[in-house]
């Protein structure tokens, strides 16, 4: 499981930008939060893979065990995932609001209503 | 040793579940192929933690097939009651 | 009394003077007593500061810093006095005149009228009164915005457009211009406080300073220096005591006064005259004199017409400065004087004559002299003051420029003032000439009832007539009072 | 003793407060009470720290107790508190007014979840001007726009939710983008403090992980901040949010996100050389002139007074980046000069508009005809407001356009400081509208009759108001902060 | 000895374990329709995952993770089946034929689209 | 995770896009296994493939589950995102190698974590002493995010709102989130099941210190309880069961609680948050604030959770 160089930043990228594509060209709502879902934990993974040491284990101390991977990106991006799904949650309760408000969750749709009214 | 064999066959698994999923055809399709996968995934890391000799990583596979567990159930009810949004009144009989 | 305390008791005066019209607005009586003895108190307490002044005394009030280094200051000195003097004058003299146009004219909201106009002469003896350029600026700009709605005073679209224009041309230059240029100012001299001699000299390029000239020079748009004149004419809409005293005193004349504290304080007499760019404008001064000239020729409509006068008379005191001789900056001072009392006495009768007669356009006016003889006779005087001839005050301004441009060699442009008053003689004989020795037009709708207008437009109009005669005869106290800027 | 943590409190005390306001749903009147005490108290607390700050030099507070590149520090110099002081002032302002003013524009179930909310917003933004941690702030830049999406979203027209959706995505999009800026210099450095960063910064400054950290940065703080042509969330966004939300956010949450760009470039990122270093200068100068130009040109076209001074909010963020784009002294100072004159007069004016639609029930510039008759004092605080917005002199808009004027001048862009000049003129057109309209257009026919806003709206429009003329007319103590600031930075911070 | 044994037996069920997982998956990818498919994946459940699960309680002897890949066997034993019957009752109650010898049925036709029955 | 990112982005159906996501977190959760960040994983997987999942699926049960088919004119944002890509590739290029020790954010900062929490705080995982104690505030922080977005979706979709226009009309039967009554195997499995995961949440809460694990972990496990009753049960069972002032009362009291461990600390005399200062043996007081911050943590996530699930399930009534 062992990458070369920056394989692994690599692989993170892509999948960012697989998110943010998602976020930015569907016009569907839904569609579009699950995009921005991808694009976080694209950039989770990518934290992550920073904090990895070869030959490294997880940063819970015991005994027999010397080289800890960096505790500090796992703190980060425990908090990030909180405020992810946050996001997720906030952002699907509008979607419901709006879908209640307009019929729809396209956003093209949408906004054809509003400019009529 | 064993313990990578053992990955690998899940990790071979897990691949062809995905390629279940997304080929589809049928919704139900892709629940079971999600389902496996979440299966497939507590194995996993039940496995990793013993080829890193960390078994006390279990919990993780735990919290993997209880959340699974309830996802599926879910998705079962929301395919049960709430095709498509609440447009259909109609009951479906039980479960 | 000191006089620094007398300058602030002076500001404080219509400020105080402005809160009083406003509570006592539902007793109009009461209210234009207030108003009158405001003008009153405050004239007096300018005028008090006169012999300060003649006797070489330049009081100087420092307020609390608006930007560091930079303070809001006041500071008085002969150009200013002279402006604060006429200002605060004809103030008392133009509230005679209001109460009996805006009562004989039925207007509506006239306590919001004396009110901003209190207000407006607050800011105008603000200028007259200001020690440095962000001061100046300060004040420049309270007038602009406090004017605003004293001249969309009747709410209709006219005035709503005149407004626009009013208010979109005095701030697009002043902003764009004029703070642009102050700006500059301050970071090339490192001070903006007016100083005999100038700030500028040496401190900068000769092109860098002809450019600021020229911001200057437009960016003082009250000046209406051709392009940026149309608001004059727009803000025509306005009632007339409004014209009177603002466009044809405060306003107008708060703008060529900066542009002369900007020549004499901030540029220096030797150092503008060194400059290549005051002959442009000098030009662009001259161009406008003649222009607006003519093109008041073609108005029909008398405000229009002396409204292009004025956009003319104004380039006068501009090219004075520009001209940047001692004598020629003090026939420009003398000219603020002069114009101001020839113009408010025609302003006072075209809205007399509007008053009593309701007739707006020159070619109505055939036979008014003969109904109206007072107004008209006073018209005549205005016009001839204006022409500059003797026995009328406007002579000495154009006399004093003329020796300017001699002074500076500049004999094109005593030519320009020769053509000037030609065109001058064209544009304004004619109206009391049609109006005494004319005869009425058969018009039913009118003629008949016409009379003299409410006695206070009279006096008043008749008071600004016999000034421009009395300058003529004493000349010597404005003149020895402006000579004081050079003084030492 | 209890000053020792001020520094803590002013975030924890609206913090606290937000759990306590939620289960106190029965009693909404002691929800706004608890609320606007905790503002209050803000206020209290940012001003002593200013002048502690002005006193005795930048105050540092280690959280946990745990020094400083381990735990998270507060660490609060001028910058901070200055911006610390124009936040907890518009909260301490808009609080008494939000109470009418709520109770007309939101649900009456849901009036204790916007005490709640806004208490959170406070303590947010609050939390993002006082830390010293660069991934801290990320954590309270997103409880500020957590709160602020639901407070936008709490509008009664249905628009709202569109635009806070739209919101909602490009603010988390730019919370990320900043998080990515974030992981590639911890990656590069090791640490999140931001002392600490600026200190190990230059040892790597030239590789091109710090050079995409810088971008990402720059762009997602730039969503926040609305820079054009990021800026297409904050229209709708300002238009359809309740007033007092509008008149809060719009003079606070995008200058947070100014201050957090300022902190980046000139702590983080050390000063002035990144300017030199990359294109940095040219690309905010050339966004910065055309948000400016844009924000005003749509700005004068717009039919709802809200979001024309939304789009007005769009062209002036463009006057702060461009006094940042400058990194001399002057502009920088110019620019937070500006932060802080900006939000009293985009305060007031959404004030206003809060009153008039307590009236009117609506802010579109046509159903305000007639209006300078009937509401004067309300008409009157947007006169005033307006010819601030515009730069008249003795208003705050007068002093940043001549500190800006004067930064450009002083590098010799002439041709920059004209258009900072031409722009603040398009004010002149989209203000005069509305008052023409106030002023000179007779009342419609058939129209309810409206009296003057009641005083609880009106006391706090109008100390915004007072106080944008006060610091207009006497400029120097802001100067003197942003200025004293603005060498802090340009000198590196320390 | 014993160790060996253990260890051994381990092997060989993880192994096993592996491969039931394989074929389940394979079984899960050449299915014809969702009825048979689900039976398949019912091997990767159940099979491969206790086989797998068994081995490692082997491994880790008697103690707390012991007891917790015990947990997780019952857990997913009991489950598992749970899901599965669920999902196939929803798959018939919503319309979806099973495959019949005759190939009578187009499954083909209605990808993701069954619930526009 | 790439082939279930292009899955999304292709596929139409909102439903299977959903599940794929689920997919895509739970892929991501064993690579972080893999990459020693067990404590990520484990959050990862009880709230990007669970608890997103549901929420998810939840609002596609009130709205739509297909994409409008429309043409395709993205390149704009094809262009906008390859140029964030090219920027993000440029910068790798600098970059340490993956898994390389000398990289500096091994050298930095975190050795001293490593190697003092032990001693300063007694507990062995230091992803949990790091989070509750040294970085102690961005955890008050995360949790008031998670109480700020349960009380969003309570202004936004709680009960209350304006009665929905595109829903059953008044009076039709509604079979939403009601109970599953005619399924027995469910009910009995379920009501053995859930005493069994109310005792491992609390285990996760307790053995945070030690393992992976901690306040967030079992605080969603321990919504996931009522999840699941809700889910089976019905959610008006479970508004009975757990009633709306205790749901409130648990999102705003965990964040008391944590926010009252600092100002405790903060009144016996030490900074905000410094646990040392809680008791006189600065160890045992770091321990005792790092439970009492982990217990805040575990209460208001699991009242959140609890109150965002039933907000979004009781929508169709």
């Amino acid at each position: 499981m062992q990458f070369p160089g920056l394989f692994n930043y690599w692989i993170a990228i892509v999948l960012m930008m697989a998110g943010f594509y998602m976020v930015m060209a569907h016009g569907n709502l839904i569609k579009k939060i699950v995009g921005l879902n991808v694009f976080q934990v694209s950039v989770f993974v990518f934290y992550i893979s920073m904090s990895k040491i070869k030959g490294g284990t997880a940063p819970i101390l015991e005994p027999g065990f010397e080289v800890y991977s960096n505790p500090l990106p796992s703190v980060l991006i425990l908090t990030a995932i909180v405020v992810g799904v946050a996001t997720t949650a906030l952002a699907l309760a509008l979607i419901v609001r709006i879908h209640d408000a307009y019929g729809t969750i396209e956003e093209d749709e949408i906004n054809a209503q509003e400019s009529e009214s | 040793m064993m313990f990578a064999a053992g990955t690998l066959a899940v990790l071979v698994s897990m691949a062809l579940a995905l390629a279940r999923a997304l080929l589809g055809p049928t919704i139900y399709d892709r629940i079971m192929a999600v389902n496996s996968f979440g299966t497939l995934t507590v194995i996993l890391i039940a496995v990793i933690g013993f080829l890193s000799d960390r078994p006390s990583f279990l919990d993780i596979s735990l919290v993997y097939a209880l959340i699974n567990f309830i996802t599926t159930i879910a998705i079962m009810k929301f395919f049960k009651y709430n095709r498509i949004g609440r447009r259909s009144g109609e009951d479906l009989g039980g479960l | 009394m000191s006089p620094q305390v007398t300058m602030q008791l002076a500001l404080a005066a219509p400020l105080l003077g402005t809160v009083l019209i406003v509570l006592t607005g539902h007793r109009p009586n009461l209210r234009e007593t207030v108003t009158l003895v405001t003008a009153a108190v405050m004239f007096l307490l300018v005028a008090s500061l006169v012999p300060e002044v003649m006797a070489g005394g330049r009081p100087e009030v420092v307020f609390g810093n608006m930007l560091p280094g930079l303070p809001i200051a006041l500071k008085l000195e002969p150009l200013g006095m002279t402006f604060a003097l006429i200002a605060s004058f004809l103030w008392i003299v133009t509230s005679i005149y209001a109460i009996g146009y805006m009562r004989g004219h039925h207007e509506q909201n006239q306590t919001q009228f004396y009110a901003f106009f209190a207000v407006a002469l607050f800011s105008a003896v603000f200028v007259a009164f200001s020690g440095n350029l962000l001061t100046l600026f300060l004040a420049y700009e309270i007038l602009s915005v406090s004017t605003y709605p004293l001249v969309t005073h009747h709410r209709t679209p006219e005035a709503k457009r005149g407004g626009r224009v009013y208010l979109g041309i005095l701030l697009t230059t002043s902003i764009g211009f004029f703070l642009f240029a102050i700006v500059w100012t301050w970071l090339a001299a490192g001070t903006l406080d007016f100083t005999d001699g100038g700030i500028l000299s040496g401190k900068v390029s000769d092109t860098v300073a002809g450019v600021l000239l020229a911001l200057y020079v437009f960016g003082i748009g009250k000046a209406a220096v051709m392009p940026f004149h149309r608001w004059l004419p727009a803000a025509m809409v306005a009632p007339t005591p409004v014209s009177a005293l603002l466009h044809a005193v405060a306003v107008v004349k708060a703008g060529v006064f900066s542009v002369v504290k900007v020549a004499v304080y901030v540029f220096g007499v030797d150092f503008l005259h060194s400059l290549a760019a005051s002959e442009w404008l000098q030009y662009a001064a001259a161009a406008t004199i003649l222009l607006a000239s003519l093109v008041a020729m073609t108005k029909d409509n008398l405000k229009a017409r002396l409204a292009y006068s004025t956009v003319s008379q104004l380039s006068y005191i501009v090219l004075g400065a520009m001209l940047a001789t001692e004598i020629s900056v003090v026939g420009g001072g003398m000219h603020i004087a002069m114009h101001a009392f020839g113009k408010i006495t025609l302003f006072f009768c075209a809205g007399a004559i509007l008053v009593a007669a309701h007739k707006t356009e020159i070619s109505q006016m055939r036979g008014i002299g003969r109904v109206m003889p007072i107004t008209t006779f006073a018209f005549l005087i205005g016009s001839l003051s204006i022409i500059g001839l003797p026995p009328f005050g406007g002579m000495w301004s154009k006399w004093y420029l003329a020796l300017g441009a001699l002074d500076a060699g500049k004999q094109a442009m005593v030519a320009v003032l020769m053509i000037s008053s030609l065109l001058n003689i064209a544009y304004l004989l004619p109206i009391p000439i049609r109006g005494f020795f004319c005869e009425p037009d058969d018009n039913p709708g009118h003629g008949a009832g016409v009379q003299e207008a409410p006695w206070p437009c009279v006096l008043a109009l008749s008071v600004s007539a016999v000034g421009c005669i009395v300058l003529f005869f004493f000349p010597e106290p404005v003149y020895n009072l402006l000579a004081g800027m050079f003084a030492r | 003793m209890i000053s020792v943590h001020f520094p803590v409190l002013l975030v924890l005390v609206p913090l606290i407060a937000a759990p306590i306001c939620l289960l106190l749903r029965p009693l909404p009147g002691a929800t706004w009470a608890i609320a606007t005490a905790a503002s209050w108290f803000c206020l209290y607390v940012t001003v002593s720290l200013l002048f502690r700050v002005l006193d005795s030099g930048t105050i540092s507070y280690l959280l946990g107790n745990w020094a400083a590149p381990w735990g998270i520090e507060y660490r609060i110099d001028l910058l901070n508190a200055f911006v610390l002081v124009i936040i907890a002032a518009i909260g301490a302002v808009v609080m008494p007014y939000a109470r009418a003013s709520v109770t007309r524009e939101v649900s009456p179930r849901r009036i204790y979840l916007f005490y709640t909310m806004f208490c959170l917003n406070l303590a947010g933004l609050l939390g993002i001007a006082a830390t010293g941690d660069a991934f801290n702030l990320f954590v309270f830049l997103e409880i500020s726009a957590f709160s602020g999406y639901t407070l936008i979203s709490l509008g009664r027209d249905r628009r709202a939710l569109t635009a806070t959706y739209r919101y909602v995505l490009m603010g988390t999009v730019g919370a990320t983008f900043y998080v990515i800026g974030i992981g590639m210099l911890y990656m590069m450095t090791g640490t999140l403090n931001m002392m600490d960063l600026a200190a190990r910064i230059p040892a790597v400054a030239q590789t091109r992980t710090i050079h995409a950290a810088l971008a990402f940065l720059t762009v997602g703080v730039g969503l926040k901040l609305a820079m054009f042509p990021l800026h297409t969330w904050l229209p709708n966004a300002y238009t359809f949010a309740p007033s007092a939300v509008t008149a809060f956010l719009a003079s606070t949450a995008t200058k947070v996100a100014v201050y957090v760009l300022i902190r980046m470039y000139f702590t983080v990122f050390g000063g002035a050389e990144i300017f030199e270093m990359f294109p940095v200068r040219e690309t905010l100068m050339v966004l910065a002139l055309a948000g400016m130009f844009a924000g005003s040109f749509v700005a004068i076209f717009q039919e709802n007074c809200k979001r024309m001074l939304a789009y007005s909010s769009v062209a002036q963020v463009g006057y702060m980046v461009l006094g940042i784009s400058f990194a001399t002294v002057t502009g920088l100072a110019g620019g937070m000069i500006h932060l802080f004159n900006h939000a009293l007069m985009k305060c007031a004016l959404f004030l206003v508009m809060g009153c008039i639609f307590y009236r009117i029930s609506s802010v579109k510039i046509a159903d305000m005809a007639g209006l300078g008759k009937r509401m004067p004092l309300t008409m009157a605080a947007f006169v005033v407001a307006g010819l601030s917005l515009i730069g008249v002199p003795a208003t705050v808009g007068f002093v940043s356009k001549w500190y800006l004027v004067l930064a450009a001048l002083e590098k010799g862009w002439w041709p920059i400081a004209a258009l900072i000049v031409a722009s603040s003129l398009l004010a002149v057109i989209y203000i005069w509208r509305v008052v023409e309209v106030a002023y000179f257009r007779p009342v419609p026919e058939g129209a309810p009759e409206v009296t003057e806003a009641p005083l609880s709206l009106l006391v706090p429009t109008w100390i915004m108001v007072l106080a944008s003329v006060y610091f207009g007319i006497d400029a120097s103590r802001t100067f003197e902060v942003a200025h004293a600031a603005a060498t802090l930075l340009i000198g590196g911070g320390k | 000895m014993v160790a060996l044994i253990v260890d051994v037996l381990s092997w060989a069920l993880i192994l096993g374990g592996g491969a039931f997982c394989v074929i389940g998956a394979v079984g899960m990818l050449r299915m014809p329709d969702v009825f048979t498919r689900m039976h398949a994946a019912g091997v990767v459940d159940t099979a491969g995952l206790g086989l797998i699960l068994i081995g490692l309680m082997l491994q880790a002897g008697f103690t707390l993770v012991m007891v917790k890949l015990a947990l997780i066997l019952v857990f997913v034993l009991y489950t598992s089946p749970m899901s599965t019957h669920a999902l196939a009752q929803s798959a018939v109650s919503t319309g979806v034929q099973p495959l019949l010898a005759d190939g009578a049925n187009n499954q083909k036709d209605k990808e993701d689209e069954p619930s526009k029955t | 995770m790439a082939a279930a990112a292009i899955g999304m982005i292709r596929l139409r159906n909102l439903f299977a896009v959903v599940m794929l996501s689920g997919i895509f977190s739970l892929s991501a959760a064993a690579l972080y296994v893999v990459l020693d960040a067990v404590d990520v994983a484990f959050t990862e997987a009880s709230v990007g493939a669970g608890i997103a999942t549901v929420l998810m699926l939840s609002t596609l049960a009130l709205t739509t589950t297909e994409e409008a088919i429309k043409d395709h004119r993205n390149m704009s944002a094809l262009v906008v995102v390859l140029i964030a890509g090219a920027v993000l590739i440029y910068g790798t290029l600098d970059m340490p190698f993956y898994g390389d020790p000398m990289a500096p954010i091994h050298l930095h900062v975190a050795p001293l974590y490593l190697r003092d929490s032990i001693v300063a705080t007694g507990v062995p995982n230091v992803v949990t002493s790091v989070l509750a104690s040294y970085r102690g505030y961005d955890t008050l922080g995360e949790t008031t995010v998670i109480f700020t977005a349960a009380a969003s979706v309570m202004a936004l979709i709680g009960r209350g709102r304006r009665k929905v226009k595109h829903g059953v009309p008044e009076g039709a039967p509604s079979h939403g989130y009601s109970s599953m009554k005619p399924h027995p195997i469910l009910r009995v499995t379920a009501k053995l099941l859930i005493p069994a995961i109310l005792i491992y949440a609390f285990y996760v809460q307790a053995h945070g210190d030690f393992g992976p694990g901690g306040g967030f972990q079992a605080g969603v496990i321990f919504g996931s309880t009522f999840i699941l009753y809700a889910l089976i049960f019905g959610v008006d069972n479970t508004r009975i069961a757990i009633r709306g002032w205790v749901r409130r009362t648990m999102m705003a009291s965990g964040v008391l609680i944590y926010a009252g461990t600092g100002v405790a600390a903060l009144l016996l005399g030490g900074n905000f948050l410094d646990y040392s200062a809680l008791l006189h043996d600065p160890v045992h007081g770091q321990h005792l604030g790092i439970f009492l911050v982990e217990l805040g943590v575990g209460v208001t996530v699991s009242g959140s959770m609890i109150t965002i699930f039933l907000i979004f399930a009781g929508q169709d009534r």
